[in-house]
């Protein structure tokens, strides 16, 4: 019987293997390092409880909203919306929260579970909206995002007359917004369980394998039995869900429905999502990747601030270290080829 | 040049404005190296850089220190939040806030002023009761004085007004509607269209040619900074100027050019440069236990036109030209 | 012995009849009929472009038949999806790859058939599944490797591994053994007549005639998309399958090809590069064929790729017309006058959504004569183009048609299209004739003929040992990055090729 | 994908047969001159040589940017940085036009000549940069021209410190920006020599064929001989230098150096050329094709402002449009697969 050489069979030397170990994880976490180093000389304030607790609270949101991007991208697509699709739920719930609690002003409870449910069901729609384009009508996931973007701040600047919603519940806001537990935001808490979702989903579960093999070869997937529509739909709605989930947590960080929220986050979360390792021709990417991408992009905001960068300078910065990491992360690649 | 030690401003308590002079701290008077934490909305146009420079200029002059953040956009809310929380973390003295939105930084807000940090809500308005003091001239009150000036200049005859007030969602953008509309109230001065869009020059230009194409009866082009200098450029491409006249309801000094080349027939200033001033002269009184002479006071806006435009200090308004936007201050006191 | 749908060995699987598939106007398949039986092989002839892919794809669901019936385990399946062929028994080893290249094997072994426990995957269920069916076929493929980083030949043979892991009851064969060296193949042939005996139903598509005289027990012909005839092979020559599905006769199969070897063209010395060539030396005159076989594996492709430039040479030194070459990348080497066919065409050889011209023409661009002042003269190109197209006998001999809608053989004429657009002292093929058909092997063998009596010095890389030793004037073997024999004149048989290729001294 | 999931069904009829000529130039045109009839009936002066010479005055700078974008496009690029590109140009051509007219205030034109100079080659270093990052150091030309959108703003911050820059030759706002010659803008004649150029050198030139081949396969292009790395700096060097052209044009038009000029062309470029027929993962699309997506999306932004919709309705209707026109030009691509 031959053996195809599988690859596996060259013995790599001691040293190679050591190297190699570490740069599975890709050059980030070294990257990563430096920079904290970096900051804490600057600031001795960096790594205070303080300031690592704002991080965190900081970066709760870009993390959620990146996870449910990576998703999209994974499967080979792209969604330009979540920034609308934030601003959308900001008014819908806020819209819903207010008159759940004119109506019943006894139970908070009430009015904070109707405004979740709005948020939940804003993300499916959103999601759907954008889910039919690119499966069914088959039209490129840039244009369709693009698209619904435009469309859903319509539609905000429409329901909200471009005005903030205020009047939230006061649990809601002093709660969930700007709450701890144990020492740690209550967002962060609410944030985990969907972040373990959506990890376990990616790594543990047939979904997962799914969108990898739809990003990665939408032909081979198909000839398989993989139902490319259904997987399709399902990663913009659960982008979008998950989206709009950050995007309530964020309405009680800000404590109020605002129109113009999340601008920020369609490039964050992609930016985010790729200096972790995920590709934009699909199939490509992790979890834990994105997780250090989200981290590295947060961290370095902060940081920047805290040595008090003049913001035109951290324009310039933060454009070199973006494809610095990016470099240096393509090492990793590299050597995963070579293996 | 003398140094600015004092301007007139107005009051506001409700509804009543009273009009006074604000005198400034002078130097010895401020006791301590007080750090101060600036947030604006972005630093990309030249009405946030006067904002700065007045800011800085003031915090120079008293010796005291600074860091400025900003957002990089109005649509940048939750930066501007994280920003906030990293000031609140640094444990800065006090913080003057250009807010993105009115709401959405009353946690933060109430945070800071728990943690014994007064706010300064500076230009743009904040609702959370507990902040410590608003330097501000309001935008409707801004575009109230343009709405005024246009029913003045038309003299009773009908007048259509193309309304470019810039982006909706803009807490300070849709003040300016307001203002503008209540002040050509029962005048035959009339709104054809309002658009509202984008700050961006092009983006501006290309809405008021079209509106120019679509509404033939315009007399007037009126809007936010970028919109009136888009305007002014529009008027001159399609050889209107004489049928069409542009006004703005702020400042900036392209603006300002064209309203001393004719090109542009008014605007109010709300004094940024002085403005700036205004909020660190607040916050260093809070900060030096004093109490204020009114929570909210703004420079008494002032129309600029033809005929003022000799006369308002240009140095009031803006940024000196060679001017370098300013980030972070030492103290120079001890 | 029963498979899983009960049914016996004799009855019908699986059944197409009347079926017909157009792409626009043109009819890719019209009213074509095929039966398959459990416990029989089923050979499917047909030249390039005769419509035997496009069959498959009606079979496992992919594609939709604009008329006639398909019927499977006795049931009707006008709606047939991948999913239901799959579920109901149909393993297709399709013709372009279809496997995700950035998963690993096992990820893709187990692609929409994952093994679950509570919801979370089995890995290590899956794993074990992949391993007898790897040692059904008697390969070994690393589970985690992904599959990019996999050669063309693990590829194939991870796919037929896939297939063979599949539910119990038809396998589909589209051209398996066209990147397969003979060694591999045969362990092929022996898993297919194992699952034969155990009473699955194949459909073996392929252009080798040895392969189906061996395997098959009947045989369907087509022809332009239409049924020609069915037979036992039993009942049947080989010349007169040639003949019906050619529509002539074909004679004298491999050409005689004068061996007159004049100056040294290329010389490869004590070549090391990668991890897969670690010694290797030889030269090609003008004027002949050289051959260059082995395993899969063995670094035949690397070599090719490391003399025009693909890959970096770590030590040894590559010789071109008495110049030894320092700076080596692509541009400069086709600037030296060297042709170069890839063996992946998908991967490395085309731009599949640009048309044919365009493919075929774009080496000879950089050549005096095709652009004037940078711009291109469509006219010499359009002339050049048509001419290559008829000489390969592409179907259908559309200049501007996207490369992706040819047949995978006609795809690889248009390869050889653009390999041949240029007159050159030195060709390099790897793996030329992959999937094309009879006749247009002949075809492509005149030429060979025509270029070595040009005075050409040629390369010829390929894993079809009848092809090799036939056309070769001298044939080098390589086993592990070695070049362990050297072969000439009546040296240059099957047996001690493949005893070489082993390693072994026959 | 095409090859399985093709649509194709019915046998063409002689009526199919002549649709499917129209249909060889997309569905766009039909759509085009459906809204088109649509705006004139809304508003009769739609069609008004002063509409239509506002609509042309608007439209070249998009023309100019998005026939760049295209050549990256074909090429398997991507631009985010052609704003930043207009906003860096608009300022250094502005400050050198001030600075050599401030030298020789009698010769004007030798200050349009300096400020041309410095457009040129802003326009050729920020392509460079680009191209190098994406070809040398191989990153995601998503991430290196987010990150060079990012440096080329921090740049043109830095040197402008958020300041217009007043006080450019009269000669060239009122003869280039506002200027007309036989009727028609003067912009216009000078975009009229680059887009030939860039058509020229898609359609009929060795290089249009080496960027086809580039963003079709890029391995099969190096295995044909193209120098890949020359070809895709080339190409985002044209891209940067046509995009700084426009920028000179543009800030001629707004009649002053502007930081903050050209934020809506890296998104708007994007989908002029995607509609009008360009793939995101390269080597399709065609110059006619982009011309027609530019027209579709000026005509639109301006018909609607006529029908007098308001600007929250209007994105809601650009939104609904874009996809709307996708999905009927893909007809055009089924179309060309069933042939
Ligand atoms: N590290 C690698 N990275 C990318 N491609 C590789 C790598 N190693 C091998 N390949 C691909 O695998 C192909 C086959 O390599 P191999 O060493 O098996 O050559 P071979 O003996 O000619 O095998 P075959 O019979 O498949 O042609 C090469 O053409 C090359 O494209
Ligand atoms: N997507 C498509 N669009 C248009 N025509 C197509 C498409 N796919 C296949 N064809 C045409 O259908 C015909 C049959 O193709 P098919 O792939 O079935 O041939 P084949 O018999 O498998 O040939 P080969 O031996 O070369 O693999 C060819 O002429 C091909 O050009
Ligand atoms: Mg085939
Ligand atoms: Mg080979």
């Amino acid at each position: 019987m031959t053996l195809i050489r599988s690859q596996a069979g060259i013995k790599p030397s001691a040293g190679a293997n050591a190297v190699s170990t570490l740069l599975t994880f890709g050059a980030l976490p070294i990257v990563l390092a430096i920079c904290i180093v970096v900051f804490q000389l600057g600031n001795p304030r960096f790594l205070s409880s303080a300031n690592l607790l704002n991080i965190l609270q900081q970066g709760v949101f870009l993390m959620l909203i990146a996870f449910g991007q990576m998703l999209v991208l994974l499967a080979g697509g792209f969604d330009l919306s979540v920034g609308s699709v934030v601003a959308l739920t900001s008014i819908i719930s806020a819209q819903v929260m207010v008159a759940v609690s004119l109506a019943f002003p006894e139970a908070p409870g009430f009015a904070i579970g109707a405004g979740f449910l709005a948020t939940i069901l804003v993300g499916l729609v959103c999601g759907l909206v954008n889910g039919l384009g690119v499966a069914v009508l088959k039209v490129n996931a840039f244009i369709v995002t693009l698209a619904t973007a435009s469309i859903f701040r319509g539609v905000t600047l429409v329901i909200s007359q471009g005005l903030q919603v205020s009047g939230l519940p006061r649990d809601f806001v002093y709660g969930i917004g700007s709450g701890f537990f144990l020492g740690l935001p209550v967002s962060f808490f609410f944030a985990l369980p969907a972040l373990l979702a959506i990890f376990l989903l990616v790594r543990q579960m047939r979904f997962g394998r799914y969108i990898y093999a739809i990003g990665s070869n939408i032909r081979s997937a198909m000839v398989a039995g993989v139902q490319i529509n259904r997987y399709l739909i399902a990663c913009y709605m659960l982008c979008a869900t998950i989206t709009a989930f950050a995007g309530w947590l964020l309405t009680a960080r800000v404590s109020s429905g605002e129109p113009l929220l999340g601008g920020e986050f369609p490039l964050n979360s992609i930016a985010a999502a790729v200096i972790g390792g995920c590709s934009l021709r699909g199939g490509e990417g992790s979890p834990t990747g994105v997780f250090m991408g989200v981290v590295f992009i947060t961290v370095l905001a902060n940081g920047m601030d805290l040595l008090r960068i003049g913001s035109n300078y951290q324009m310039i910065v933060l454009g070199l270290v973006l494809v610095g990491a990016v470099v240096l992360d393509r090492y990793r690649l590299t050597d995963a080829t070579k293996r | 040049q003398q140094p600015v030690t004092s301007f007139p401003v107005q009051l506001v308590d409700g509804e009543k404005k009273t009009d006074a002079d604000w005198k400034l701290l002078s130097a010895d008077e401020v006791t301590k190296p007080w750090n101060i934490c600036v947030l604006f909305p972005h630093l990309k146009d030249s009405y946030w850089v006067a904002a700065d420079y007045g800011v800085a200029a003031e915090i120079r002059r008293t010796g005291t220190a600074m860091t400025l953040y900003e957002a990089g956009g109005y649509t940048n809310l939750s930066t501007q939040l994280s920003q906030m929380d990293n000031c609140i973390a640094q444990k800065f003295d006090g913080i003057i806030l250009g807010a993105i939105s009115a709401d959405g930084v009353g946690p933060l807000v109430k945070r800071a002023t728990d943690a014994g940090i007064p706010v300064i809500d500076f230009v743009n308005g904040v609702k959370e009761p507990s902040v410590s003091g608003h330097a501000l001239v309001s935008f409707y009150d801004l575009a109230y004085k343009t709405g005024k000036y246009i029913v003045e200049q038309s003299d009773g005859k009908p007048t259509v007004v193309g309304f470019f007030p810039g982006p909706q969602g803009a807490g300070w953008s849709d003040d300016a509607v307001r203002g503008f509309s209540d002040a050509i109230k029962e005048s035959k001065v009339e709104i054809a269209v309002t658009r509202r869009g984008d700050t961006g020059l092009n983006v501006q230009l290309d809405m008021i040619n079209n509106a120019l194409q679509t509404y033939d009866k315009l007399n007037w082009l009126v809007g936010v900074d970028i919109a009136a200098q888009a305007a002014a450029v529009a008027v001159r491409n399609a050889n209107l100027g004489g049928k069409v006249s542009v006004a703005a309801f702020d400042i900036i000094p392209p603006v300002y050019d064209d309203i001393a080349a004719g090109a542009a027939k008014a605007s109010p200033t709300d004094f940024t440069v002085l403005q700036g001033r205004l909020a660190v002269d607040m916050v260093l009184r809070l900060l030096q236990g004093q109490k204020l002479q009114a929570k909210r006071a703004g420079p008494k806006p002032q129309m600029v036109t033809a005929e003022t435009v000799k006369s308002v200090s240009k140095t009031d308004m803006f940024a000196p030209a060679g001017y370098k936007v300013e980030f972070s201050i030492e103290a120079t006191k001890k | 012995m029963t498979i899983a749908s009960d049914l016996q060995e004799g009855e019908v699987f699986a059944s197409l009849s009347g079926v017909s598939k157009f792409y626009g106007s043109f009819a890719a398949l019209k009213d074509v009929s095929l039966t398959l039986r459990c416990g029989e092989v089923h050979m499917l002839l047909g030249e390039n472009g005769a419509g035997k892919s496009t069959l498959v794809s009606l079979l496992i669901g992919a594609n939709r038949p604009n008329e006639g019936a398909r019927v499977l385990c006795g049931r009707a399946c006008p709606d047939l999806t991948p999913l239901e062929a799959r579920e109901s028994g149909v393993n297709a080893v399709l013709q372009d790859f279809g496997l995700a290249p950035s998963m690993t094997a096992l990820e893709n072994y187990a692609l929409g058939r994952e093994k679950t426990r509570g919801g979370f995957l089995d890995k290590a269920a899956m794993r074990a599944g992949m391993m007898k069916s790897m040692e059904k076929l008697g390969v070994a493929i690393d589970p985690d490797a992904r599959v990019d980083t996999l050669t063309r030949a693990e590829q194939q043979l991870l796919e037929i591994v896939r297939a063979l892991g599949g539910k119990p009851g038809a396998l589909i064969l589209d051209e398996p053994t066209a990147t397969l060296s003979h060694d591999e193949s045969e362990h092929l042939f022996s898993t297919v007549e194992v699952l034969k005996r155990e009473g699955w139903a194949i459909l073996y598509i392929s252009h080798r005639m040895e392969e189906i005289r061996r395997l098959g027990d009947v045989v369907t012909i087509l022809r332009d998309g239409r049924f020609v005839s069915f037979h036992r092979l039993a009942d049947v020559t080989n010349e007169r399958m040639i003949a019906e599905m050619v529509g002539r006769e074909i004679a004298n199969f491999y050409p005689q090809i004068p061996h007159t070897p004049g100056h040294a063209v290329l010389e490869v010395k004590g070549l090391c590069s990668g991890h897969k060539i670690k010694n290797v030396s030889f030269e090609v005159k003008a004027g002949e064929i050289v051959g260059l076989g082995g395993l899969v594996g063995c670094g035949k492709a690397e070599v090719a790729r490391a003399i025009f430039g693909l890959q970096g040479i770590d030590a040894g030194e590559i010789v071109l017309v008495g110049e030894s070459i320092k700076a080596h990348s692509p541009p400069a080497m086709l600037k030296r006058g060297l042709v170069y066919l890839p063996q992946d065409r998908r991967g490395e050889a085309l731009a599949l959504n640009r048309p044919i011209a365009e493919n075929m023409a774009i080496e000879v661009l950089g050549e005096a004569g095709s652009a004037y002042a940078g711009f291109v003269r469509t006219g010499v190109l359009a002339k050049l183009v048509n001419s290559l197209l008829a000489r390969l006998k592409v179907q259908p001999a559309e200049p501007n048609k996207a490369v992706q809608e040819l047949s995978g053989g006609n795809q690889q004429k248009v390869v050889l299209g653009r390999a041949l657009s240029r007159k050159r002292n030195l060709y390099i093929f790897d793996e030329p004739t992959a999937g094309i058909d009879v006749g247009a092997r002949l075809d492509f063998y005149h030429q060979l003929q025509r270029l070595c009596a040009e005075g050409a010095a040629i390369l010829l890389i390929t894993s079809d040992l009848q092809e090799l030793v036939h056309l070769s004037h001298r044939v080098h073997v390589m086993h592990e990055g070695l070049c362990t024999a050297s072969l000439e004149g009546d040296k240059i048989n099957e047996e001690s090729v493949i005893a070489y290729a082993f390693g072994e001294t026959p």
